[in-house]
């Protein structure tokens, strides 16, 4: 088995495909990231706002440990990583070989831009005829055909929406730096033979596919055709069927001897369609219907030039495939008639996002699109297009209901309190970790009004303002006028999804979405190819990032089981030489860009000026340094003149690309001795004294590099051993994930054996046994060498060490204590079923909790139980535990289906508040109440009675919202759905530094962009210690905290940033400020020898504790004051 | 007056304003040159000693903008430059510097329009201002 | 209403009976050492002194109206590390105020020591204390000043008076000290009043066997609020002439002329805690091009430069712990009022911020802690 | 799911006692004579809003009409105008193939028996005459009785059931 580098295909750019690629890549794989898309973000590129913290969060994915390998900057500008190669515009159209070395053929659209030289000036977008809806905001904003995907991207490149543009080339004429080259000779040179026997189609044909640039000849029948096909080189051939003589079929039978990979349009009329269906049999292409619609004509035609154009099949060879396409948004158009999606003023959900966006078209203000007036009212409706059996959309979306609070919040605060905003929906499915306290919140401190209102028609009113007419509480009609209606779409498979699957091989769920293995929901259908995130069903951003670094850890794991190796990576010290001990010789480079952009500025005036500056700096006078050409002689000049620091005066492209990182590894400096300073913009751009301005940003940047601190990262050493805590499902499947890796793991398990919650869970409601997982899981655990399990025993002390080292003191089951050294933390203690007294529980034998019920249910079935009654939200979702356990409803559905199953005459009664079926278990809420399972909703103040008779009669009374009367219940057996409450985290907080939250969970450092890690290096967590999960969501959890520390274990040593603090021990006076302000706890005092300790791997260098010193003892490398000030006297010299 | 164009030192954080500042310089929004940017990790780390080193070398103002609340990448290194930036707009003000010549905003990564505004907004404030005479003055 | 114990004064000599006192501590065993001011027997100048030897109590004069440095920064020194005896210290309110914020500064721990204050009447500048101390031996230009007080002829003597902190200061009684030495609301030359703050006061009476009742304090309460008055005034009036003086950068340059970057006002400083100020390190060793540089744009460059921006960058990092004790003018060679300039300043940024300087332990110091919704107006009023 | 959305789009929801989804909530407690003393289900104009548009797929117009049979079948004809209404249609309808609309209102008003009606009918049917709307005489009819086996029939099944 040759040892080679493992690769890795990750397609889709969106979140779940940069955690996944950043996973794979940290891990030094070689990771292909590609997007259909000419940017990166996928759908997150719209949203400025996540939920719960209503912020952005994106850069928080970055890696924190060995941070120099990847971008340092915001994920909205790009994406770079030594180990990541980014393919925008790009798809994958065949995927051949086995698991563990697949070939996938990768085609990329034509970019009618060069990349390379594109500068993002915008010139082009000006003279453009074409304006059409921006898919970016929602169709709320025009764009033209040759525009920017994206705001933020840098290098900001322009990319033509070809199917839109006509092709007129005036944006050719006018780029700089030439970079739009529209083809339009390679496109006549494309020559189209159109093959019809009536002249007035032939004609029609022709003028059309000459306006759109083809050249096109024609022939009146198949024997000319076959004549004119053997004679020259055509492109494509539009064969009609219906033919005098020899029919269409006959001559493609001819034409596919002669060339057989001439691609063939069958023309068909619409009595002749089984032919043409034939003849795709033969080979033809596609079949197009009279009468020709131009639109689809020219989309399939362009379509099949751009197949023939594009750069074909690149082959790659990878060990695995993660797909991370996500899904797209339903289009509340396509939902005939409803909620009046056509008036103006109605909107979807992410148009109010752009709305409200920076970078919308509103520029962040809440105005209405019809006139842009302040919107001051505001309707959220829910279930657009989910949970509706007529759309054959019976599933929720999971996430519409959260954004929708979101986005009401949103509303408020951008209006300055003012709007009120009302959200009308069935079930309020705040079911993540602390959703629920955002809604209380949201409830009474931001007053959004909550209505359990389905409504179905909105009626346009007077000057673009929508009346409602809905159903409130207590059933009295009302109609209340709104400004703006925002509907929550739902989720669809996205559109590539199709395509996707069937060149991956994989199947879908009917549905649309990817379908996966019931528990291990990374696992798709083939094996060797992973789905991450929303691609198997919209989830919010955590699960999602959760999802991808599962779908990252089976594929890790795949291709080291197929011989490809992760080599750990080379320390960046060892790359670079440590020239901190020669004298800085600094030289400056001018790169003489050969396109009309140079004409405004004079190099030769500049380099002076600059040596005038400071006559120590050496100026270098380069010739596009972009080009292969140019760098080599950059780097020629740089060896003969010694200078180990450069500044580049170069164009914005080069300011972010892998510029430094590829220059840092030729000349062996490290890259924080290099700065490229975008000299071009300026002096192209508007504002006067051009010359001043650029002057001044190369001193600024000399001055910088004077003050960089040239020494890299320091390394740590890492104990390449693992320590799970707490042997329950989540806490097996992370210690097998890490053992597969070859590295040793230490699992500890309080009770005699390991099994966990899920040793009370019969099945799961899908159906899969979960006693064939557990079985699995707890033998494989025990068979395999790498982990030693320790049951019954606890952790009792934990001492952290320098780098990535912990020496943990456990108390095994016979009362000995044993010392474990280990490099990570996985703490998976998981959490029982909560306690309750309310409703007479422990007064009567007939009142049980879900578990007791599963229990009695597995053995004996639900035989004799005549009338049964549930309670959900018992103690959960209220003060004292005011979160919502997320499985309860579900378990409470299984367990009714199972009593109507076994017993259909049973009468079940489910007393609920809102039911949290999220996703595709919506399905079974539709299935218990057609089964005839009784809902009855109550409110946390208006709880149902329960009184326990003689003989432990329970009867329950409420008061029915719908009737609006008193129903009184006498059930055999009442079952309340208790949630789940953590297991007691005891002092593990403190022996390995990470905290608890209010209601005893784990505290993880950021809920969606790093759910399982804590803000303590080395310490992660999953399952239900960190919030209540199911048993596929906490296997998911599992691989994903598995991953993350992986992500560590894999490296001999671990790499400190090359910015991070340090402290000049004679000036530090121990005042401790420094400590208290670090966000990342990265400093101690040593008592010893009473001076202040820097973790290095967990400074992330923000400098807080820089400038909370008063005499500068602290100081974060590469920005000591000596440095910013002379950078702030550079700024001003010239004014 | 007329011709002079102030100068304005902005500490920018490298995360969202930065963003922001490359956004309104991508999409061509029509702002003043007279910016100079000096690009730190974070608000957190600007050290009130150079705002007063910037004022005293004769810039005419100072700008400085991080993420809003919640969006620090170092989690709340602009909560602690708010505070730094409350204490000098209480001490600087006593000496005779305009409270307008010292500024701090929060600017989102999306928000390149708020950017060009901001600045747009500042020079011509700082403008009205006069210059800011310690430039040429001779003690320092 | 709170313990008091007396102490009866014999034969008017209240410095006599306050040094039996403080015998007391030494040989109750309730103490290892006091540090307590000193009169050093060459010329009766008055030092701190870590006094073991019950015999040289002797000369203890902790009332003396000098104030040669404040104290806070000796007792700093002594409890930086943890200390097993416990030792009393005897200081004026604004050394006690100085060393609360010192320990806020974990430069020194308040366990293991009893701080004792007397009321603060006012102390002579340096220089002018030794006019006022050479009039006659040992305690008795002491007990002159007091005498001066009593019958209304002021604290002025030999053409010298108490220096301005002392009468702008509006803390003339020590309330967070374990106990207080009350000379207000007594006759002094019959007895002082021993008023315990805090348990640990109390504790200490109790062991030395002081007896203690509960007594009404009105009568020193409105002598109190009568000197606060007057100083408030007197301070007010010296914010508003220092604003003025200081409204515009060249006032303050003017403010500032007679400055020679000595640093000397830093040095004296209590809450000035760097062990070395970063306008000393190499931050600020400019490269001679630097210098040339500014000089080229400005045609002509005051040497030594960083003095405003040393004075201005000091307001900066202090001006939330000033506790208006007067070192800075004090130690200053060339006599530039700095402690009018930072009290004025400090005023201020302590009145933003709500922070009492000293006031009490437990209150954090500004910028140490911080919150996600506050001080909106600072960004332009949305958060 | 108790969602509203019918009773949200139902025209005469204004006019019933129960709203429409009171209404399902009732038939599943098994409020049996509740439901058919309150004249809701009658209201119903059968326009299908409610079905075409409840998320659930509910057959919720077909649910109202079957109330209507079982309230007929029943017996539940209260003083209730509208039962010997429909009787009235379905028996011209039997007879003739179509509807004889003259023939039907006499027949309606007789089993009405209440004099008051079909005054209260009078200036209705005056405007519908000016317009000329209202033909009064009998039209022909093809298949005369040819429905009667149809209606037989139905009526042998429904007691089968």
């Amino acid at each position: 088995m040759e040892t080679k580098t493992g690769r890795a295909l990750v397609i889709g750019a969106g979140i779940s495909g940069i955690r996944s690629a950043l996973d794979l890549a940290e891990m030094n794989y070689r990771v292909y990231l590609i997007d259909k898309s000419p940017h990166i973000g996928g759908i997150l590129s719209q949203l400025d706002y996540q939920f719960p913290t209503d912020h952005c969060g994106m850069c928080k994915m970055l890696p924190t440990i060995g941070r120099d390998a990847s971008s340092q900057f915001c994920l909205r500008k790009g994406l770079f990583h030594e180990n990541i190669e980014v393919l925008p515009g790009t798809e994958m159209i065949a995927l051949e070989g086995e698991p563990g070395n697949f070939k996938a053929t990768l085609d990329s659209a034509p970019t009618f831009i060069d990349p390379e030289k594109c500068i993002g000036c915008g010139l082009c977008s000006a003279p453009c005829p074409v304006s059409l809806p921006d898919t970016f905001n929602g169709g709320l904003a025009k764009r033209k055909a040759v525009h920017l995907p994206v705001p933020h991207n840098i290098p900001n490149r322009y990319t033509i929406d070809m199917a839109a543009c006509t092709r007129c080339g005036e944006c050719e004429k006018v780029c700089p730096t030439g970079a739009i080259d529209l083809k339009t000779e390679a496109r006549r040179a494309f020559k189209i033979l159109v093959v019809d026997d009536e002249l007035v189609v032939r004609d029609s044909l022709k003028e059309w596919l000459v306006v759109e640039g083809f050249s096109v000849d024609m022939a009146d029948s198949g024997a000319e055709a076959i004549d004119l096909v053997s004679a020259n080189e055509y492109g494509l051939v539009l064969l009609d069927v219906k033919m005098p003589g020899m029919d269409g079929v006959e001559a493609l039978q001819i034409i596919r001897e002669m060339k057989p990979d001439l691609p063939v349009l069958m023309m068909t009329a619409y009595a002749t369609v089984e032919t043409a269906v034939q003849a795709m049999k033969i080979g033809a292409a596609e079949y197009l219907m009279k009468p020709f619609d131009i639109e689809a004509l020219n989309a399939k035609v362009v379509q099949q030039y751009e197949s023939t154009v594009a750069v074909k099949g690149r082959v790659i060879e990878v060990g695995a495939v993660i797909m991370a396409t996500g899904s797209d948004f339903c289009d509340p158009a396509k939902i005939p008639g409803a909620f009046g999606y056509d008036y103006p003023n109605v909107v979807t959900g992410l148009q109010f996002e752009r709305i409200v966006s920076g970078s919308g078209p509103g520029a962040g203000k809440l105005v209405r699109p019809s006139d842009g007036k302040p919107a001051r009212k505001i309707a959220f409706l829910q279930c657009v297009g989910s949970r509706d059996l007529k759309q054959k959309a019976d599933y929720c979306s999971s996430v519409c209901c959260m954004f929708s609070i979101k986005e009401a919040l949103l509303a408020k605060a951008k209006s300055g309190g003012e709007a009120d905003t009302a959200i009308f929906y069935m079930d309020m499915r705040t079911f993540g970790k602390d959703f629920q306290r955002y809604r209380d919140s949201a409830e009474k401190e931001s007053g959004v009004r909550f209505i359990r209102s389905r409504i179905h028609t909105v009626e346009p009113d007077i000057d673009g303002r929508l009346s409602l007419h809905y159903v409130d509480g207590e059933g009295a009609m009302v109609e209340e006028i709104f400004d703006l209606v925002v509907l929550a779409a739902g989720q669809r498979a996205s559109k590539g999804a199709r395509e996707l699957a069937r060149s991956a091989g994989v199947e879908l769920n009917p549905a649309g979405f990817c379908r996966t293995d019931e528990l291990f929901q990374s696992k798709s259908s083939r094996e060797g190819v992973f789905a991450g995130g929303a691609i198997s069903g919209l989830k919010d951003i955590s699960e999602s990032v959760i999802q991808a670094g599962s779908a990252s850890l089976e594929a890790s794991r795949l291709i080291r089981s197929k011989g490809g190796t992760s080599r750990p990576p080379e320390p960046k010290g060892a790359l670079f030489k440590d020239s901190s001990r020669d004298l800085p010789r600094l030289a400056v480079a001018l790169c003489a860009c050969a396109s009309s952009l140079a004409g405004g500025l004079d190099l030769e005036a500049l380099g002076a000026a600059l040596s005038r500056w400071d006559p120590s700096i050496r100026v270098l006078q380069t010739e596009r340094v972009c080009t292969l050409a140019g760098k080599k002689s950059l780097l020629d000049s740089l060896r003969d003149t010694g200078c180990n620091m450069i500044s580049i005066g170069a164009c914005m492209p080069c300011l972010y690309g892998k510029m430094l990182l590829d220059l840092a590894r030729e000349t062996g400096l490290s890259p924080g001795l290099m700065d490229v300073v975008d000299i071009y913009t300026p002096a192209f751009g508007r504002g006067g004294q051009a010359e001043a301005r650029v002057q001044t940003a190369m001193k600024m940047s000399i001055e910088r590099l004077k003050g960089a601190d040239p020494a890299p990262g320091r390394s740590f050493n890492i104990i390449r051993k693992a320590l799970v805590i707490g042997g329950g499902i989540s806490g097996l499947t992370a210690a097998l994930a890490i053992a597969d890796h070859g590295f040793k793991v230490d699992l500890v398990e309080k009770e005699a054996d390991p099994g966990g919650l899920v040793r009370a869970i019969g099945s799961t409601i899908e159906g899969v046994a979960t006693s064939g997982v557990l079985g699995r899981l707890v033998s494989g655990v025990r068979a395999n060498s790498n982990i030693s399990l320790h049951t019954g025993a606890e952790v009792v002390g934990s001492k952290a060490y320098q780098g990535l080292s912990f020496l943990t003191t456990i108390k095994t089951g016979d009362g000995e204590t044993k010392q474990i050294d280990h490099g990570v933390t996985i703490l998976a203690t998981g959490g029982k079923e909560a306690a309750t007294r309310e409703y007479g529980f422990g007064q009567s034998g007939s009142v049980v909790t879900q578990h007791e019920l599963e229990g009695r249910l597995g053995n004996g079935g639900a035989v004799g139980l005549g009338v049964v009654a549930m309670i959900q939200c018992v103690g959960s979702r209220e003060e004292g535990r005011n979160y919502c356990s997320r499985i309860c409803c579900q378990t409470a559905l299984k367990n009714a289906l199972r009593i109507k199953k076994d017993n259909p005459e049973a009468k079940v009664y489910i007393f609920y508040r809102d039911i949290m079926t999220y996703g595709f278990l919506d399905a079974y809420y539709t299935k218990a109440r057609q089964e005839g399972v009784i809902f009855i909703r109550y409110s946390r103040d208006a709880k149902p009675e329960v009184t326990i008779g003689e003989g432990g009669k329970v009867t329950i009374v409420t008061r029915d919202p719908i009737l609006g009367r008193d129903i009184a219940i006498e059930p055999d057996l009442l079952v309340l759905g208790t949630g789940l409450a953590p297991n007691d985290l005891g002092r593990l907080g403190e022996y390995f530094g990470f905290e608890v939250n209010e209601d005893g969970f784990f505290r993880e450092a950021e809920y969606k962009w790093q759910p399982v890690d804590s803000k303590k290096r080395g310490v992660f967590a999953c399952g239900v210690a960190h919030s209540p999960r199911s048993i596929s969501e906490s296997i998911a959890m599992a691989q994903a905290a598995a991953q993350r520390a992986l992500v560590m274990l894999n490296r001999d040593v671990v790499e400190a940033g090359s910015v991070v603090a340090r402290v000049r021990h004679g000036l530090c006076s121990l005042c401790e400020r420094c400590i208290s302000a670090c966000p990342y706890g990265a400093r101690s005092r040593n008592e010893e020898n009473d001076r202040i300790e820097i973790d290095e791997l967990a400074c992330q260098g923000c400098g807080a504790c820089a400038a909370v010193c008063p005499n500068s003892a602290s100081v974060v490398r590469g920005f000591g004051d000596r440095q910013v000030m002379a950078m702030v006297d550079a700024a001003l010299e010239l004014i | 007056m007329g011709d002079y164009e102030p100068t304005i030192i902005a500490f920018v954080c490298n995360w969202c304003t930065y963003t922001a500042a490359d956004l309104a310089g991508t999409s061509r929004l029509v702002q003043p040159a007279n910016v100079r940017m000096v690009r730190m990790m974070c608000t957190g780390m600007v050290d009130p000693k150079y705002i007063i080193k910037a004022l005293l070398e004769g810039a005419d103002a100072v700008l400085v903008s991080g993420c809003h609340p919640g969006d620090c990448h170092y989690i709340n290194g602009n909560l602690k430059a708010r505070r730094r930036m409350k204490l000098l707009k209480e001490i600087l003000p006593k000496f005779g510097f305009d409270e307008r010549r010292l500024k701090m905003t929060w600017i989102g990564a999306s928000e390149g329009i708020d950017f060009a505004e901001t600045v747009r907004q500042m020079t011509a404030e700082v403008k009205a201002l006069g210059p800011n005479d310690l430039r040429t003055r001779m003690v320092l | 209403m709170s313990k008091i114990g007396k102490i009866t004064v014999k034969d008017r000599d209240t410095v006599s009976s306050l040094q039996d006192f403080l015998k007391l501590l030494l040989q109750k065993g309730a103490v290892e050492a006091v540090l307590v001011q000193q009169r050093l027997a060459i010329n009766n100048a008055v030092m701190p002194a870590l006094i073991t030897d019950i015999e040289n109590l002797g000369q203890a004069d902790p009332l003396a109206p000098a104030f040669a440095l404040n104290g806070a920064r000796m007792l700093s020194r002594l409890t930086r590390k943890p200390l097993d005896a416990p030792i009393a210290a005897v200081m004026r309110p604004c050394e006690i105020r100085a060393f609360v914020e010192l320990v806020k500064l974990k430069q020194g721990s308040v366990d293991n020591v009893i701080l004792i204050s007397a009321d603060c009447l006012g102390a002579y500048p340096n220089n002018d204390y030794a006019k006022v101390a050479g009039m006659g031996a040992g305690a008795e230009s002491t007990l002159s000043f007091y005498r001066n007080i009593i019958s209304g002829k002021g604290t002025a003597a030999q053409d010298a008076d108490i220096s301005p902190a002392c009468k702008s200061c509006e803390h003339p009684a020590a309330v967070n000290a374990d106990i207080t030495i009350g000379l207000l609301g007594t006759n002094m030359e019959e007895n002082l009043l021993l008023i315990a703050n805090t348990p640990k006061g109390e504790k200490l009476l109790a062991d030395l066997g002081v007896k203690v009742e509960d007594e009404p304090l009105d009568g020193r309460k409105s002598a109190l609020d009568a000197l606060v008055g007057e100083r408030i005034e007197y301070r007010d009036r010296m914010f508003a002439r220092t604003s003025e003086a200081v409204s515009s950068v060249e006032k303050l340059m003017g403010y500032l002329r007679a400055c020679v970057n000595c640093h000397n006002c830093r040095v004296a400083c209590p809450v000035c805690y760097c062990r070395e100020c970063v306008f000393t390190t190499d931050v600020f060793d400019h490269e001679p091009a630097q210098y040339l540089r500014w000089a080229k744009r400005r045609g002509a460059l005051k040497m030594p430069t960083d003095t405003v921006f040393f004075h201005l960058t000091r307001l900066a990092h202090m001006s939330a712990a000033c506790i208006g004790c007067g070192q800075c003018s004090n130690a200053c060679p060339n006599d530039v009022p700095v402690m009018e300039l930072f009290r004025t300043v400090a005023h201020g940024v302590q009145g933003a911020f709500g922070y009492g300087a000293g006031a009490s332990l437990e209150d954090e110091p500004p910028l140490s802690v911080f919150h996600e919704k506050e001080f909106c107006e600072v960004t332009g009023g949305h958060d | 799911m108790q969602c509203g959305t019918c009773t949200g789009s139902c025209g005469s929801a204004a006019r019933m006692e129960h709203t429409p989804r009171q209404l399902w909530r009732m038939v599943q407690a098994g409020m049996k004579d509740e439901i058919f003393k309150s004249r809701t289900f009658w209201l119903c104009s059968s326009c299908y809003y409610c079905t075409l548009r409840c998320p659930r797929g509910l057959p919720l117009t077909d649910t109202m009409a079957a109330l209507k049979r079982v309230a007929v079948a029943e017996g539940y004809t209260t003083d209730r105008k509208s039962a010997p209404f429909y009787k009235a249609f379905l028996d011209s309808v039997r007879k003739y193939g179509r509807v004889r609309e003259s023939e039907m209102m006499a027949r309606y008003f007789l089993a009405v028996k209440n004099p008051a009606v079909p005054l209260s009918f009078v200036p209705l049917g005056m405007k519908l005459m000016a317009r000329g709307k209202m033909d009064l005489h009998m039209p022909g009819f093809g298949g005369r009785g040819k429905l009667d086996r149809l209606y037989r029939k139905v009526m042998e099944l429904e007691a089968a059931k």
